[in-house]
């Protein structure tokens, strides 16, 4: 607790700027990921991230230099050459997506790791590290790196601002896009880039699980709890902020706690939840409605059967199938019911409606001739087969639906 | 594509037909894996009997080494076959373990007692595998591994390899001189990655590291910020980084004391897995180590 | 350039990855799931982790089948989350991964950093060793190098899988609903391939690396994907063009001096690309030929 | 206007099949006879494929029943034949018209007995059938549309099943085809065959079916094609789908409620 406090205050410097850079860099792949991921170019990111290798070594070897400059654009060149080689190869082949991005990834690290071999038979002691670079770490971030992703966010965020109707667009059909006259080839370009220089930047930081899984995971995510671009970026960025927070402070909270794996589990956690949790989406929001519809069908099936008892309406026999047995859910009901002022309980057992709840019972009742006159009506449905419909769909029925039904009769 | 075939016939068969030329040099051929052991063998064993080599070049970190076809080539044809061991070279050490069952091959940490050494996981018997660091168990490790190589090769001049590790003892006395002139409170070494811990031991020296041996570890916030704290309050003068590891890390944390008012210095590189380019002092295992007692002594005795 | 019985068994060797990899990579060519490759390489570390944690040892069998069940568990995931959460599968396959090498990762950070852990030193071997380390008789008489016959067993095992199961691989992959319709299960398939293809990698990570699986499961079976006409001509094709590119591919090696399987990963781009370009020329050639002729 | 059979080829009772949680269809009861051609007519996202498709057991009912030819469908699946929709399929695919009408042996031999010559013998004799023979060591993706579809005609006869189920045949297919299609559906009524098709071309209809079933999420109608084929009927079809049903589908699918409760 006092560790949390102690993290939260950012008195210490190093936490600040490792938690800014750690969020900066979340805001920024999960930016960037929506659009990977409308474009289902999903595992580009991870294509790229690999790819960087040949560039890093051979930006090595033709400079002889370790600096952040020359390997990012050693970097950039292979990435861009990469993501080039994945769009040439899907669009004059019959080769699908997911092929052409395994083929390059495995080509490029592959050409990458032949001229690492070479690096070991050359001389000069400080090549060594080159591959270390592949493997940034999240926690070694320092103020240089804040302000470079900082930068990278400002850029990135003007770039939406500028081209975000395009982008959105783009991502959802590409062909109407064509047709509208957008320039389609610009704009992806543009698209490209942002993800290219945000992974070859993000790898030599954070490494390429960690760049990876900032591109996908947000984005799954927020695509659970929305179909709006806009609303989706919003959301990704918030997750993968908070990605990043937690990140940072599990990594306080004990010793050898990697600050990026942790990212990592926050992230999918963060879409576990998602994919349980979001509506209409979410497994688990389906499981519950399920309940509360069943409560509801429950309530108002007594007050339909009290209310028919009140009038003697219905044959006892009909009446039998759905009179309350006395299972704990049903009791529960109930009693849910006498705290509702819809039913007062009587002696023996017994229930009797109180004026709110004649009410609904009647309008139940109503709802269920309804639909029964509806059905028969306009569906050509055998009339023994009409009542059971109506059970069911009398639930359903609302004021609105209740309107249309009336004036289609 | 399919007059490609008899080419590829033709040269399988080419593949069979040239068998290895025997080589005409009548010298021992001796191949150290690390450059390390390569060089304190050189200096060691004769060399009109002897030619030593070492497959991996200076920098390299052993491991991540991957072979090359011609270090394959190499070690084929060595007769003597010496490496670290204690999976120092990671999945090379358990083939260089199995082959020493037909070939003659000697790990410089087998005629060692186990209990000299730094234990890591005690349940899966796995210990530290940079001991060159402790000089004195070193010297008897080659030592041993010199009587092992006389058990194939009667008829070894000890000589020279006497000298050698009288050199060593030599300077480990200069070593323990110069690093116990450090106050005992500044005797603090930071690097980033975990190699010195037989240093810090044979010369009472404390050592912390970010990183631990695998590649794949990462250290977190904590323990980048309680090293920072320990730096600034300690006020260590300088810290440490080394010649395989990227420096970045380390770089934080020099920045993140600089932010709580203490600067501390870059005391310069260290060698821990490889010895430096050939041609400079530090190209040589005295030499490295001395490089290294050097830079030390003068990053502590900052102020 | 002098070359030995040595260059036969890793040659040998390529061949052994190369044709069990290439067969499977056949069939995840044309079911969209080509980037399983990758995403078994990363998810293998928390079992390499598991196993050294509870064997206490880096002994090759526990990690072997550490590293496998952590692989299927991945796959496992990767279809969980596409089926039942109804997630695109390359997002599923990319969260999944990345989670279970993070847990690795952690893993390794808390308990193993001391212990050298991961799965480059562990697990992922380099081709060029593969003749050091022998399998030899009580009496010293050499076998060969002891990968040669595990690859060589893992190879018949994917033979036989796919001769026994061909047609159920490829009805399954080609027309899922009518396999369906006529009342055959497609799932049991699709785990099977899914296990043969964590087996099968795992076996080729410790011997010739992580990249060359990934390049072997997809480059032959890309290229074999453009020019053949028939699925079994396809595997024919692919297991050709990988052979082909494991002798090119080691020639260059040899030659530059450089890392096998990078060499070989190359050639086979290097070989695809040939391929797609010839496979263009020719056709806009035809094209023109063609000019105002009709086609259905 | 419903008319039952007696001694149906298909009877459905009750079904209700939602699809992605949507309601496709909507409380079916009809029944079938044998020996004619069946026409499925409605507009597009009326639920004809997933009638299909829950006919064929790959999608669960989530009420009521189907039974084919008076059994469940698990026990007489050999007897039926399911021509999936041209575009389900990816004719990329590295493999040929022979192999493909091969496929249909499988309903038969299963996953691991040989072919034998018969089965070739049969395959061969449903390739010219459909006039696909000369054809046959074509790549699919060379084939033209009304090509592809009588590849999987082919495939279908050489299951030799009494039912024959049908997804959209005439969907892209060239005039020549649809010719080829109709005499081929036409001859195997002849042999006392039952077909049922979709279809959504009203103009063609009349000339193909004997009976049609009308559907448009529920069932507008079902029986002798002369009886169905009227104005009246056709236009409640396709004449847009019924507000307040519609909007109880949707409020279902919002919601994701479960439509009867047991």
């Amino acid at each position: 607790m006092e560790k949390i406090t102690e993290f939260f205050s950012f008195s210490d410097t190093t936490i600040l700027t490792v938690t800014l850079g750690s969020i900066l860099l979340g805001i920024l792949g999960s930016v960037v990921g929506v659009f990977t991921y409308l474009r289902k170019r999903v595992l580009i990111g991870d294509v790229i991230a690999h790819s960087v290798l040949p560039g890093l070594v051979l930006g090595f070897l033709v400079l002889n230099e370790k600096s952040f400059i020359v390997l990012l654009i050693g970097a950039l060149i292979s990435g861009g050459l990469s993501s080039f080689l994945v769009d040439y190869i899907t669009h004059h082949s019959k080769l699908k997506t997911d092929a052409a991005l395994a083929l390059v990834l495995g080509v490029f690290f592959g050409f990458g790791t032949f001229l690492l071999t070479k690096l070991q038979g050359h001389s000069g002691a400080s090549q060594a590290g080159i591959d270390a670079y592949l493997f940034g770490q999240a926690a070694a971030i320092d103020l240089f790196d804040v302000q470079v992703i900082g930068v990278c966010c400002v850029l990135l965020l003007l770039t939406l601002l500028i081209f975000f109707r395009g982008f959105n667009i783009l991502s959802f059909d590409e062909q109407f896009a064509y047709s509208i006259g957008m320039p389609t080839q610009w704009l992806k370009f543009v698209l490209t880039s942002m993800t290219i220089i945000t992974v070859a930047l993000g790898v030599q930081l954070v490494g390429v699980v960690l760049m990876s899984a900032l591109l996908i995971t947000p984005t799954s995510a927020a695509r659970f709890w929305t179909s709006k671009v806009k609303i989706m970026l919003l959301l990704a960025a918030l997750f993968g902020a908070f990605g990043g927070l937690s990140g940072a402070l599990i990594s306080y909270l004990n010793y050898r706690m990697p600050t990026g794996p942790w990212i990592v589990i926050v992230l999918s956690f963060l879409a576990f939840l998602s994919f349980v949790f979001a509506p209409k989406k979410g497994v688990l929001f389906r499981l519950f409605s399920n309940v509360f519809f069943k409560i509801k069908i429950q309530k108002e099936n007594i007050l339909k059967d009290l209310f028919l008892l009140e009038n003697e309406t219905i044959e006892i026999e009909e009446l039998q199938e759905h009179q309350p047995s006395q299972s704990v859910f049903n009791r529960w009901v109930q009693r849910i019911l006498v705290y509702e002022k819809k039913i007062k309980k009587m002696e023996n057992r017994r229930f009797t409606l109180t004026a709110l709840g004649r009410a609904q019972g009647s309008k139940i009742f109503e709802r269920h001739k309804l639909w029964e006159k509806y059905i028969g009506k306009y569906m050509h449905l055998m009339r023994d087969h009409v009542h059971t419909d109506a059970e069911g769909i009398e639930h359903i029925i609302d004021e609105e639906i209740e309107r249309d039904l009336k004036s289609s009769i | 594509m399919r007059f490609q075939f008899p080419i590829i016939l033709l040269l399988v068969i080419l593949l069979f037909a040239c068998k290895q030329n025997p080589s005409n040099d009548k010298k021992v051929k001796v191949i150290a894996t690390t450059n390390i052991i390569g060089n304190c063998l050189e200096n060691m064993l004769d060399s009109h009997q002897f030619s030593v080599q070492s497959l991996m070049g200076p920098g390299i970190d052993p491991h991540k080494y991957k072979a090359s076809h011609s270090d394959i080539k190499l070690l084929n044809s060595a007769d003597v076959i010496v490496y670290n061991g204690l999976h120092l070279e990671g999945k090379m050490s358990q083939i260089l373990e199995k082959l020493s069952k037909t070939r003659q091959v000697v790990a410089v940490s087998e005629a060692i007692d186990k209990k000299e050494f730094i234990l890591v996981d005690s349940q899966a018997g796995l210990y530290d595998p940079h001991f060159w660091f402790n000089l004195g168990l070193w010297r008897t490790a080659l030592d041993k591994t010199v009587k092992q190589i006389q058990k194939w090769y009667p008829n070894i001049d000890f000589e020279k390899a006497n000298k050698y590790l009288a050199e060593i003892d030599s300077t480990n006395m200069w070593a323990k001189s110069q690093l116990l002139d450090i106050p005992e409170d500044a005797r603090v070494l930071i690097t980033s990655h975990d190699a010195f811990h037989y240093f810090g031991n044979s010369y009472n020296i404390q050592v912390k590291a970010l990183q631990g041996i695998s590649t794949v570890s990462e250290f977190g916030l904590k323990d980048i910020v309680e090293l920072i704290d320990f730096i600034v309050g300690n006020q260590i003068p300088s810290i440490f980084i080394e010649n395989s590891i990227n420096p970045k890390s380390i770089n934080s944390v020099i920045q993140g004391a600089r932010k709580k008012g203490h600067e501390v210095a870059l005391g310069g590189e260290l060698f821990s897995d490889a010895l430096g380019d050939a041609q400079n002092p530090e190209g040589t295992y005295v030499g490295m180590i001395k490089y290294n007692v050097r830079t030390i002594k003068k990053g502590l005795n900052h102020d | 350039m002098s070359m030995g019985i040595d260059d036969i068994w890793i040659f040998a060797c390529a061949c052994l990855v190369a044709i069990p990899c290439t067969i499977l990579g056949c069939f995840l060519v044309l079911r969209n799931m080509s980037m399983i490759g990758d995403a078994i390489g990363h998810a293998v570390l928390p079992g390499i982790f598991c196993a050294y944690y509870f064997y206490h040892s880096k002994a090759t069998f526990p990690v072997l089948i550490g590293a496998s069940l952590s692989g299927l568990a991945a796959t496992f995931l990767i279809q969980w989350i596409h089926k039942k959460v109804k997630l695109q599968s390359d997002a599923s396959i990319g969260i999944s991964y990345t989670l279970f090498f993070a847990i690795g990762v952690i893993l390794v950070s808390a308990f193993g950093a001391q212990a050298d852990i991961d799965q480059d030193c562990i697990l992922h071997g380099e081709i060029a060793q593969i003749p050091l380390d022998t399998l030899s008789l009580n009496d010293g008489f050499s076998l060969g190098p002891r990968q040669f016959w595990m690859l060589l067993g893992n190879t018949l095992l994917v033979v036989a899988f796919c001769l026994l199961g061909y047609r159920a691989l490829w009805s399954t992959s080609f027309d899922e609903h009518f396999i369906k319709s006529i009342g055959i299960g497609v799932l049991f398939w699709q785990f099977s391939l899914m296990g043969m293809v964590s087996l099968t990698s795992v076996v080729s990570f410790e011997s010739v690396g992580a990249i060359l699986v990934i390049v072997f499961l997809v480059g032959p079976a890309s290229t074999a994907y453009l020019i053949a006409k028939q699925l079994n001509k396809m595997i024919w094709w692919s297991i050709l063009f990988a052979i082909h590119a494991c002798f090119w591919g080691y020639l260059a090696a040899i030659l530059f001096d450089g890392s096998i399987a990078g060499s070989i990963a190359t050639t086979m781009g290097i070989q695809f690309f040939v391929v797609f370009f010839f496979l263009k020329w020719a056709q806009n050639s035809s094209n023109k030929s063609l000019d105002l002729q009709d086609y259905e | 206007m419903i008319e039952n059979v007696k001694d149906p080829s298909l009877e459905a009772h009750n079904l209700t099949v939602f699809y992605q949680k949507r309601p496709a269809i909507w409380n079916l009861d009809f029944t079938l006879p044998k020996g004619k051609i069946i026409g499925i007519m409605g507009p597009n996202g009326s639920g004809k494929s997933t009638l299909l498709k829950s006919i064929m057991g790959i999608l669960k009912p989530n009420d009521g029943w189907v039974k084919v030819f008076q059994r469940k469908i698990d026990d007489v699946r050999f007897k039926v034949s399911y021509v999936p929709q041209r575009q389900s399929i990816d004719w990329d695919f590295p493999t040929n018209v022979f192999e493909v009408a091969k496929m249909g042996r499988i309903s038969s031999k299963g996953l691991f007995k040989r072919f034998t010559k018969t089965d070739l013998e049969i395959v061969k004799e449903s390739l010219h059938r459909v006039n696909m023979y000369d054809m046959r060591n074509r790549q699919i993706s060379e084939l033209s549309g009304g090509q592809q579809q009588r590849t999987f005609l082919a495939r279908a006869l050489s299951q030799e099943a009494d039912l024959f189920i049908m997804d959209e045949p005439f969907a892209g297919v060239d005039a020549a085809s649809e010719k080829a299609i109709i005499g081929l559906l036409n001859e195997l009524k002849s042999k006392g065959k039952t077909l049922l098709v979709v279809h959504h071309d009203l103009h063609s209809a009349k000339n193909y079916f004997d009976w049609l079933v009308l559907l448009n999420t529920r069932l507008v109608g079902s029986g002798p094609l002369e009886k169905l084929y009227t104005d009246e009927l056709l236009s409640e079809t396709y004449g847009g789908t019924l507000t307040s049903l519609s909007k109880i589908a949707t409020k279902i699918e919002k919601q994701g409620l479960p439509i009867r409760h047991k």
